[in-house]
């Protein structure tokens, strides 16, 4: 069998997983009752996000695009930290 | 003719979300909702810009001149970098007024106690309706 | 403080490799760029990151990391997953927190027993006491009220290992 | 070959378009900004699609990070729900 | 109630309309997106081995800084203006700044717990070299001095955030610091597009007449400086307490 086809399957595969996934966290996005509910959907949108990007950059060949993927992974910590300390202490900073 | 289906899709869309920013910024009264809606209405604008620059040819590539690939190859296949010129000034502009925007409401709140709309005509002697 | 005294070889080398793993080119402009930027970062906040230097050096220290690297990912996930798939499919389940007391002296060691706990399927820190002693854990599973026995089942093996690593 | 481009887009603005509709519709301004986060991380994805990896690092360093932290900063200075109409 | 129905139906009459504009008439050109041609110029002459280059292959960073230079110095300075207008509408006079200094003493170190701490040290350093990547390769590689700035900006409010702001005012970033930095950013960036002027008898921007790549890395690092220390700025006034800035202006207001 061939090498390529068969790795294009893979990624075809794994691609449609992912869209499958980002319907699902965002049904748990637009339904979550609390809060935090929507705040740990869009973390975990924003890791699966990241893992997409960079399935994309091995479909296009292109190692550029894969940049945003790693920036993207570290800014979603940095909205989780903020949403916890204003529900711990109901101000941000100081 | 599939494409050109999705491509009308696409821009039909992106004019959607244009007009429900405007409309949010026009039917909220909270400020702060104000700023999130226009920022959506912002998004949307950004987007359309970049993609009028798009190129729809198929492995298309970024602006950016690569050493494996020659200059012929790279002048039929990449996107046009002018609106990404554009949109990379607009965000920033944007970042900078939400600054703004986010510093009068916040002192507005201090000095009033509020950031609705309407409380706000009022106080400053207009009529609420 | 004195300069000379802040300046810490390991966020040296953190901070380069970082940086030209990012960059993804070494060509000589990337190794002078990323010097410069890490001998910055490394006078600036140095000793802050890194408080002892030498640890670094100890080959020990790096094999035990490894040994847990591999024993973690290979034995102790399949084991956890293949128990919460179990309870999954028999609903069987006795959720509660428990509260376990941490032996390791380092910070770095606390957030590899925190992290490695979460990461396990069926077990989630929810919160560690200020003076960093105790991990409050929910457990899918509590079966024992004995600390000694829910040491055993939910830490399994992560201290020590954090134990060897970090201290 | 062009059409998955393309249909991916189309993926991205159906879901930017449903988020910020709900974030429109949400009186509880901290949900509001979560949901037009997520509005922002597909635009993200869109960005990258169309080939601009320019605006995909400075989009996601504002939009994600500093915007995010700016409004949440604000929320906890003034009123974090919104009166009704 | 009545206003609500004429404001939807203006905008349903503006979305048909528009859409009608794009999918009949395509108004856009959407339909088959050819290059324009001031766009083919630029993608031409941007890394061409003749003259009008400006020896980067990133184009986006070759006309944000030196086709269109002078549009991106006055953006800069925008930015400028927008944060010294938030500081000025935060401003305190030296007694007020002085009460707030007492006051902020008596408060809580509000700082998250040691999990949290020790993770943000990693994801910090991870984050300054990366941005600092970023701005240093926006000549080479997609980045730049906004993106690599912004990016800076987002470490710092993560120290804010995991850290107490008391804790960074006490190793050193205070206002001051801040703002010294933010000038010497500017410095650089003005001292750039003045220098062919003064050095090869040139215009003000031409930067392509200073060797290699100079220009273009000094205005990048410059702006990475600018954007970072100005964003910080902000967020360090910002980070006062509320019930201070209450306590404060009561005095102001009655």
């Amino acid at each position: 069998m061939d090498i390529t086809g068969a790795f294009n399957a893979v990624l075809y595969f794994a691609a449609v997983i992912y869209t499958f996934a980002f319907v699902l966290y965002g049904v748990r996005a637009i339904r979550g009752p609390t809060t935090a509910d929507i705040i740990l959907a869009v973390d975990c949108l924003s890791f699966d996000m990241a893992a997409f990007m960079v399935i994309l950059g091995i479909y296009f060949k292109s190692i550029m695009l894969a940049s945003g993927a790693i920036i993207l992974a570290l800014w979603a910590f940095m909205l989780d930290i903020y949403y916890t300390k204003y529900v711990l202490y109901g101000e941000v900073e100081v | 003719m599939i494409a050109s289906f999705f491509i009308f899709y696409i821009t039909v869309t992106l004019f959607a979300i244009i007009l429900l920013g405007i409309y949010g910024l026009v039917t909220r009264s909270n400020l702060i909702k104000k700023i999130i809606m226009l920022n959506i209405m912002g998004d949307g604008i950004n987007m359309l810009l970049i993609l009028i620059g798009y190129r729809f040819v198929f492995p298309v590539f970024p602006p950016i001149y690569e050493k494996h690939v020659t200059f012929e190859e790279f002048l039929a296949r990449a996107v046009d970098p002018i609106p990404q010129a554009f949109v990379l000034t607009a965000v920033v502009i944007g970042m900078a007024m939400n600054i703004l925007l986010i510093s009068y409401a916040i002192q507005f709140y201090r000095l009033h106690g509020t950031v609705d709309a309407r409380d706000i005509a009022e106080i400053m002697g207009g009529k609420s309706k | 403080m004195n300069p000379l005294k802040r300046f810490s070889p390991g966020t040296f080398a953190a901070v380069l490799a970082v940086y030209l793993f990012y960059t993804g080119s070494v060509s000589k402009y990337d190794l002078i760029t990323g010097f410069i930027v890490a001998l910055i970062v490394s006078f600036l906040i140095g000793h802050w990151l890194i408080e002892n230097d030498l640890k670094l050096l100890s080959p020990k220290r790096w094999f035990y990391a490894a040994l847990y690297g591999l024993r973690y990912f290979l034995v102790e996930e399949t084991k956890t997953h293949i128990d919460v798939a179990k309870r999954i499919f028999t609903l069987k389940a006795n959720p509660g927190i428990i509260r376990i007391p941490l032996d390791v002296e380092s910070d770095y060691g606390k957030v590899l027993v925190a992290n490695s706990i979460t990461n396990t399927p069926g077990t989630v820190v929810i919160d560690i006491s200020d003076d960093g002693k105790w991990l409050y854990v929910h457990w899918i599973d509590v079966s024992t009220l004995d600390e000694e026995e829910i040491k055993r089942k939910v830490i399994a093996y992560f201290e020590e290992y954090a134990k060897r690593i970090f201290d | 070959m062009q059409e998955l481009h393309l249909i991916i887009l189309a993926i991205v603005v159906s879901f930017g378009f449903v988020f910020s509709y709900l974030a429109m519709k949400e009186h509880d301004l901290l949900k509001a900004l979560a949901l037009s986060s997520v509005q922002s991380t597909f635009f993200a994805l869109g960005f990258y699609i169309l080939a601009a990896p320019d605006i995909v690092l400075a989009y996601l360093a504002i939009a994600v990070g500093a915007y995010t932290a700016l409004v949440i900063l604000a929320i906890s200075k003034t009123e974090r729900y919104e009166v009704g109409e | 109630m009545k206003r609500d129905v004429f404001v939807s139906i203006s905008f349903l009459m503006a979305f048909l309309l528009i859409s009608y504009a794009i999918t009949v008439k395509d108004v856009l050109g959407m339909a088959e997106n050819p290059l324009r041609p001031l766009g083919g110029f630029y993608l031409r002459h941007a890394f061409a081995p003749s003259n009008l280059t400006s020896h980067s292959p990133e184009v986006v960073t070759a006309i944000v800084w030196n086709y269109r230079g002078f549009d991106t110095l006055f953006e800069t300075f925008v930015f400028f203006l927008s944060i010294m207008g938030a500081l000025s509408i935060f401003r305190l006079t030296e007694e007020q700044e002085k009460e707030a200094r007492s006051l902020e003493s008596r408060e809580p170190h509000r700082h998250m717990d040691l999990i949290t701490r020790a993770t943000t040290k990693l994801v910090v350093i991870m984050i300054v070299s990366i941005s600092a990547s970023i701005a240093l390769h926006g000549h080479l590689t997609p980045g730049g001095g906004f993106q690599g700035g912004s990016a800076m900006a987002v470490a710092a409010l993560l120290l804010f955030a995991a850290f107490s702001k008391f804790t960074l005012e006490r190793k050193g970033l205070t206002l001051g610091h801040v703002i010294t930095a933010y000038a010497f950013g500017l410095a650089l960036i003005l001292a750039t597009a003045i220098a062919p002027v003064f050095l090869y008898d040139g215009r003000l921007l031409q930067i392509n007449l200073l060797p290699g790549e100079t220009g273009l890395l000094n205005l990048d690092v410059g702006e990475y400086i600018a954007v970072t220390f100005g964003f910080l700025m902000v967020f360090l006034v910002l980070g006062i307490s509320e019930w201070i800035f209450k306590v404060i202006l009561r005095g102001e207001i009655e």
